[in-house]
């Protein structure tokens, strides 16, 4: 596989508000990471500073960085999670 | 209640009876009726409740949101593992969603085992547990029109416990 | 429920809602709704049930004998010893005595706490406690129309956690 | 204080089964102490052997064998106990 394709992440608690939307729509490169996915958060002119604490979910299960995120991925930021 | 397993063995795993994100009002009564069979002599329900106050400050209500369709697999995932760290038989677990006013019921957490200890264990661990890693946020209203996201875990990447599981290049 | 002391503080100790030995079914629920109040984040009712088997034998009745006036005394010290200890606000605890068949209620241990933990390590506590020195007995009935007096443990004189009080010729 | 005075032996579970009755009379000695009562109840034809591992309360408290028991006093064997 070779070229862009479009990830739609997921945001909730303070992200979601701060975005005031429930998704923002990024575009990976074929092969890419969690890591590649967090670098372009980072660049995110709102999201950018509050990655601290976050963690990414691909398909439902936390992910580490080396793990590569594919076409079609359910993908979301977890920000630090407080139920109870 | 059926079970599975031996009827009069020591361990009669029952499983998950529960493990569900909801909007509707929670009951810790209803769980306590409804775990338990006759091979179990201990059952412990656990309510949290919203509290009127936190760190000095009135809260008039929490809000809580969730990631919906993951937060049940994780609840379901840290029910397994409880029901095989401890030996316990059954649980049952809800987290609600939405605005709570105090004292309303946000978590339920019921365990039935066969002995008080396993029954104790499981109940920490799923609530433990849940607070490290259950897709979950909460944000505190208080009296004076402000509120807060509440900080809390970042959940670890294969943090399963005993059913740890890698994906992807690993 | 009322109250004692700040309503907004940290420590609102309610204190010993029930500590009770009685002939009468017991039902955790009760206790669970009475419990708390709206600076109580966190609610833990235990049942203790009547099994239908101990050590591979078919139990189909347990009989409880209990020195009543005594009982009570010794739930009641033992509440408020949980309370000292933990920080926890009320506890409710109580025993039923008489003819139980599987799955009736023996026990329930309910408590209310500002946070998890001291619930937690109050209901802990009281059911620790009560095995240790509760003056109560059971006699398991088995299937083949035999019975026996189960063994237990010997309370210590004086064993009375945090208040311990002497008496006599000391 | 000086003379014998009566005390009430409550009996609970196993005893009370053994004995066929709630209470045993027995005679103290004025200044007696628990150490004196065991001494009486292990002489006694049915309980002598099955007071191993048992208590003595006194007014419904647990006592050492040091402790004085007086006129009137609540006494009572405790069998191991066995709650929950």
């Amino acid at each position: 596989m070779s070229g862009r394709f479009p990830v739609h992440v997921q945001l909730f608690g303070k992200h979601r508000e701060i975005v005031g939307s429930s998704v923002v729509e990024l575009e990976l490169e074929a092969g890419g990471t969690v890591a590649d996915l967090r670098g372009l958060l980072a660049a995110h002119p709102v999201l950018g500073g509050w990655l601290g604490g976050c963690a990414i979910a691909v398909n439902r299960r936390y992910e580490r960085d080396e793990s590569v995120v594919a076409v079609g991925d359910e993908v979301a930021i977890i920000p630090p999670v407080a139920g109870g | 209640m059926s079970s599975v397993g031996e009827r009069h063995g020591e361990a009669t795993p029952v499983g998950v009876v529960v493990a569900e994100v909801t909007e509707s009002e929670l009951d810790g009564a209803e769980l306590l009726r409804r775990l338990g069979d006759s091979s179990d002599g201990a059952v412990i329900v656990f309510e949290g409740r919203v509290r009127d106050h936190n760190g000095g400050r009135v809260v008039v209500r929490l809000h809580y949101d969730a990631y919906a369709g993951m937060a049940a697999d994780v609840l379901q995932e840290i029910s397994r593992e409880a029901l095989a760290r401890t030996g316990a038989s059954a649980i049952g677990v809800q987290h609600r969603i939405g605005s709570l006013e105090p004292p309303s019921v946000s978590l339920v957490v019921a365990v039935s085992a066969a002995h008080r200890r396993p029954a104790y264990e499981a109940s920490a661990y799923v609530i433990e547990e849940l607070k490290r890693r259950l897709p979950l946020w909460k944000r505190e209203e208080y009296a004076d029109g402000t509120s807060e996201w509440l900080g809390g875990h970042t959940p670890e990447a294969g943090a399963r416990g005993d059913a740890m599981v890698m994906r992807g290049t690993e």
